[in-house]
């Protein structure tokens, strides 16, 4: 039932996710709503999919119970396969250590018996907390054309911030012939994307000896990347150009969420050549109502709005009650905007309730951020840049 | 839990007042309420009654039909074991033939009447949207020791003169007479074209009703059991509101219709989805300028324009300066600037021209065929 | 995407299972090969199947690499739904616990949170260890009919066995009004399979307040029906009196896979209206060569067989060379059997290669076992009883 | 890694002198091997070489190969983005027709020729048994710098009087000629039936041929090609050996070819396993008492007879007594007790009696049809 594979997918779903405060207390970081209908793993997913990588782990151990249900049989996604397919990865007793996964390379390093049934030629690392669209097929080849040991995806990022970043310098050839993390005087501005593919064979090599190395972080930038650099593997840059964004904090995911507002948006969801799937809940169109006002704004299916909705992006059934205002926000699936509410530049998450009169965040300031299943009571005020949840 | 009925859903109904939005397609296959097709409520019902086994005999025109329903797979219908069954007339002649009527269907069918494992079936017409569970339905016929039990409603909206069944039912619940397109009904209670009774009996109904020359399921055989009273028949009143979509007019009322929220919750039960056919579209988009109101959106449509009391459905685009009203756009379709539409309803992937009007008259929806640009 | 269910199953599939030794080194123990083309947990899984039972939790938490590779997107058994399905449930961090699981209700216990997805009225707990046909939803009804709060499938045991077993006393209705787990003087020889329907409100009231308890083992067997009982539960027996074999040991592996080779078999394989499905690895029908000889056997695909085979089940692949002879012994996949070789009651597994001329096992004793991946060098000797493996 | 072929199979051959085994179904369908189908070769060689949008071509009687392709399940080719596209005539006409030739074929389906996206596509007939990656034809065809690729083999078991194509090709592997259906092939090298090329090219050709009112893509436009010479068209040789499967002698002895361990080996790589329709059935059981002898047996055999230099399919039954030698006996055939088969070919379902005997002439195996009792 397994065969052979030529390159496998390992994406890295996180721990908890910290950054993202209250949003990823009940759930894994890849499992956040996105864009209206998406969560975020569906866009690592729908690229592996898309680029012909049939073979899927995603290593995680923090709340996978959302992740696993709308993961499935990894259908939407084309990866409800015989050969291959999408795999939920939690460590596991009997393997190479029955430990919590510590670290990036420690995840990898304790599913190598996983990659070892598809006896892969390369293995492609990916990131849970990405929006981009990405051809891996055509990096792959760059990495076979280059015979290269590893190739990193680098994009450019303006000079001014290149110091916050993991900084590729480059020689004319796309060698990597230095890695500095974040540089007080970057010599590049070529910022790693976190996205790797690796000879599999090295790739195992590296992973056990720096297993057995006691001052290992485990973790591919500061312990995988520098002994490669230090062993002179044939290291390559991959230049990618399109729309990335990292949506690890609170602040860059309603970023992501706002570029889609922007006409055109920088990341095309409509492209038929290269959708972005995502499981469907089944629910009818949505309804706007006479008292109802939108603008700007991308509303899915199962919502119903019945007050103001202005420069946001609304999940599935969610309901914006007569008299509310939203403007500048995310709101997550199934909550409840209550009648005369004000939500302003907000990330409201799944499931919550807003009662009738509230007032969640401002004009001005950090985002305010409501959690999973709160109920914010009749006429309470939530602050810019607070955040309310279990 | 026990699967102990098998659903069978007949689409050959030739409903010829659909006009256009039948000529190339079943009215299994009518788009309806902005991303389904009418076979969808049904076998949506089957499927939350725990019916995993689902006959579908098709008639000609049935391609679209077989496109919408794939492989069963947005139902959990793609299994090994149970799933979905297909009953063309081609798998019996040559050529693609037809059924003469719903009796011709399952004589040919017999095989997967007798193949199927399930005590009971419930056999339904593909024109009637209601929300029902067959399994609750099983349970009244049980209880009544029915041989028979025929769905109706007492609704006013579904009865026609001239046109339907309507049944003659008894204070206990058993059905006396049944009469079949009566220029003004008699009777108050609709018959919803489903029925459930014991398979086996059914296989012998049909054994007995093609050696007697029938062709016609309810008109020949139900009627001729009704008076030979040799069996109990029973009336089973549909829960909630029922529509019938048999001509133009009422399809359009039965969509708009569903711009009242009560009848959306009861169909839409986000506890028993409707489900349908997938098509990985993004969210709507709302411009800066739209103006929506009292309107049910699809996602994939992008809406620069004016839309009022109107249900479009997945990847319309209304472009600055055009106004829908009252109307229904299927899947696809664009609507250019300054373009103007009243009461009507455009098929798919129609082209409506920067500044064309359309202005149907009230109580007669102007329809607009696929692919045509006007 | 998730609906609610009337009743999720839920399958310990157990720890490293020790007593099957070598067997389970290197997997979970419903992955083990049996009966030639099936695993052990084929039967629990068709049996959901064929009940109508479409969501089904496998708890498990050793070397489950190999487990969910063979259960992948579930669709050999009708389990790739989009609603319920098959998932393999691990330990994770941000549930109830971040802990290994300790017992069986404490496995239950950590999956909470996976049940109330689907709000179930009932949740069935099977075993990864059994080989049988039930009707699980014959099973409920009989719970819903009696309204118990805790229904036990039971079979009747040889009352000089009978102290060997669970015991389950019942009062002439079919109540349980006592539980004597290995009763000298048993009152009854109703045997517990350890297979249980519970409503659901009341398994979790159950499972939160032993995990309260620090005195408790946190297993079904010896505290939450001993809890139910002191607590006058409604707690029915349902018996069972098909076939039914325990596998959890080498001795009964054995004896159940010898069980198929009876005219008629005990368990009925061909039954078209209660299939036992399996994963399907696609090998060409076996080859018997004009040098091979079998008798009284079951032969799968894969297999070529030049030597001679008797009273024997071999698995998919299986090769068993010119002058050797296999007998009253149960060949996992893959497994070659070298010139000359004599194997005989043994049990060998998976990939395992038997040199030229060893002898395996003897015709008197205990059952001889070799492990996965084994090399047997040519002319060696395994005695009866002995395990040989990595 | 990067799909850039399409795959598109032909299943309309008409090959008359199969007799009995293409009555009822397409050579596609005819079962092969114990438990395959014709197609399943071809379509597995396409899936291993990384094909995942893959048409098929259809005519007259492709129930059963419907039937047994199903939603594509067992190939992997049952996603929403690419997957399997079944091409029946029908979809173009009222009625189920039927196709000239390939280039009428690919005519009616140009719009799926259109509709994808990869760059080349590879075309293959069904009635040829090989192992081969198109993906490495590919690579050739792009260091030859060709602009057609024709597959061909130098084996002579595949060389026909009167019957076949066969190519005059250079020693740098350019095609200078081809002779269709000569009474004595002039040339090596036998044409399989299967060519690769761009697809947009294909697209070109396809409409020029049309206008130029050609039916037949190798005898018509493919020999147009050639005098004209202004496309480069090369040939790739078949690694390994070729199964041409064109009549019930051939039928019988390419089964019989794999009895020998160097054909099974060669096209049941384990790593590139040939994928067909699942049927869960048990192990084989081989009573005490069985005699097999250098044959190939199906799950779900129950042997208690003998079997010497035969091939049974799934679920057949050998009674105590039957004897069945140099056979080929397909799914759920039983052979009652004492029994004699020799040098036959049994269809699906067929019942042998007790004591009957059916010894066929050596050359000339008797073929007994699907169902019947003998």
């Amino acid at each position: 039932m397994i065969r052979k594979k030529t390159c496998v997918a390992m994406l890295l779903a996180g721990g908890q996710g910290s950054r993202l405060g209250v949003l990823t207390r009940h759930t894994a970081k890849p499992a956040v709503p996105f864009g209206g209908k998406y969560r975020i793993i569906d866009f690592p997913l729908s690229n592996c999919s898309n680029s012909g990588i049939d073979t899927v782990g995603v290593l995680t151990q923090w709340q996978p119970l959302e992740l696993n249900a709308y993961i499935g049989s990894g259908s939407p996604w084309d990866l409800d396969l015989n050969s291959g397919g999408v795999y939920v990865l939690p460590p596991y007793q009997g393997g190479p250590e029955a430990e919590w996964y510590m670290g990036t390379a420690n995840a990898i390093y304790q599913n190598l018996p996983f990659l070892e049934q598809y006896d892969p030629d390369y293995v492609l690392i990916l990131s849970g907390d990405h929006i981009y669209k990405m051809d891996y097929a055509d990096m792959l080849q760059h990495h076979i054309n280059n015979e290269a040991d590893i190739t990193i995806a680098v994009r450019p990022v303006p000079w001014e911030e290149a110091s916050r970043f993991g900084i590729m310098n480059t020689d004319e050839l796309g060698n990597i012939i230095e890695f500095e993390e974040k540089p007080k005087n970057p010599k590049s501005n070529k910022a790693s994307m976190g996205i790797y593919i690796f000879n599999y064979k090295r790739l195992r090599e590296l992973l056990i000896a720096d297993e057995a190395n006691p001052n290992s972080n485990k973790d591919f930038g500061k312990d995988i990347i520098p002994t490669m650099l230090a062993a002179g593997d044939k290291m390559v840059a991959y230049n990618f150009t399109a729309y990335w964004k990292d949506v690890g904090t609170i602040e860059s995911l309603w970023d992501a969420n706002m570029d889609l507002l922007t006409v055109p948006p920088p990341v095309n969801l409509q492209d038929r050549s290269w959708r972005i799937y995502a499981r469907n809940i089944g629910m009818p169109p949505h309804f706007t109502a006479a008292s109802g006002s939108v603008e700007n704004s991308l509303i899915t299916e199962g919502c119903i709005i019945r007050g103001t909705v202005k420069d946001s992006v609304l999940s599935a059934g969610v309901v914006i009650e007569e008299g509310a205002v939203v403007e500048g926000s995310v709101i997550m699936p199934a909550t409840r905007i209550g009648k005369n509410a004000r939500v302003i530049r907000s990330i409201v998450s799944e499931n919550a309730v807003i009662g009738e009169g509230a007032v969640v965040g401002a004009a001005e300031g950090d985002i305010a951020v409501i959690g999973t299943n709160t109920v914010l009571p009749e006429g309470a005020t939530v602050a810019a840049g607070e955040q309310v949840g279990q | 839990m026990k699967r102990n009925i098998v659903g069978l859903i007949y689409t050959g109904e030739r409903v010829e007042e659909l006009r256009e939005l039948t000529r190339l397609r079943a009215v299994a296959a009518v788009p309806m309420l902005g991303r389904y097709r009418m076979i969808d409520f049904v076998l949506s019902n089957m499927i939350h009654s725990h019916i995993r086994n689902i006959g579908i005999i098709t008639q000609k025109n049935y391609h679209s039909l077989m496109d919408h329903l794939g492989s069963g797979r947005e139902w959990d219908l793609h299994g090994k074991r149970s799933g979905m069954t297909i009953l063309p007339p081609y798998m019996n002649k040559d050529n693609v033939g037809v059924y003469e009527g719903m009796l011709d269907a399952l004589r040919s069918n017999i095989n997967f009447l007798r193949r199927s494992t399930e005590r009971y079936i419930a056999i339904s017409d593909s024109h009637v949207l209601y929300k029902l569970r067959y399994d609750k339905m099983l349970e009244k016929h049980l209880e009544m020791g029915a041989d028979m039990t025929l769905l109706y409603s007492r609704e006013r909206s579904v009865r026609r003169n001239g046109a339907g069944r309507y049944l003659d039912i008894a204070d206990d619940g058993t059905v006396f007479q049944i009469e079949c397109d009566p220029t003004i009904p008699h009777y108050p209670n609709t018959y919803l074209s489903t029925f459930l009774l014991r398979r086996e009996l059914l296989i012998d109904l049909v054994d007995r009703a093609v050696s007697s020359g029938y062709h016609h399921f309810t008109r020949e055989l139900l009627m001729q059991m009704l008076r030979e009273k040799n069996y109990k028949i029973c009336g089973y009143e549909c829960p909630g509101n029922v529509w019938v979509v048999d001509s133009v007019q009422s399809y359009f009322d039965t969509n708009m219709d569903f711009l009242d929220q009560q009848n959306r919750e009861m169909i839409f039960d986000t506890s028993a989805p409707v489900l349908t056919k997938l098509r990985d579209e993004m969210p709507a988009r709302y411009a800066k300028g739209a103006h929506v109101s009292n309107s049910l959106i699809a996602d994939g449509c992008v809406i620069e324009g004016t839309v009022e009391n109107s249900i479009l459905f997945r990847g319309v685009k209304v472009k600055p300066g055009a106004v829908i009203r009252n109307a229904i756009i299927m899947q696809d379709t664009a609507v250019y600037h300054d373009a103007e539409l009243d009461n009507c309803i455009l098929d798919k992937e129609v082209i409506v021209r920067d500044h064309s009007r359309l202005i149907g008259p009230k109580g007669y929806p102007i329809v607009v065929g696929k692919n045509l640009t006007i």
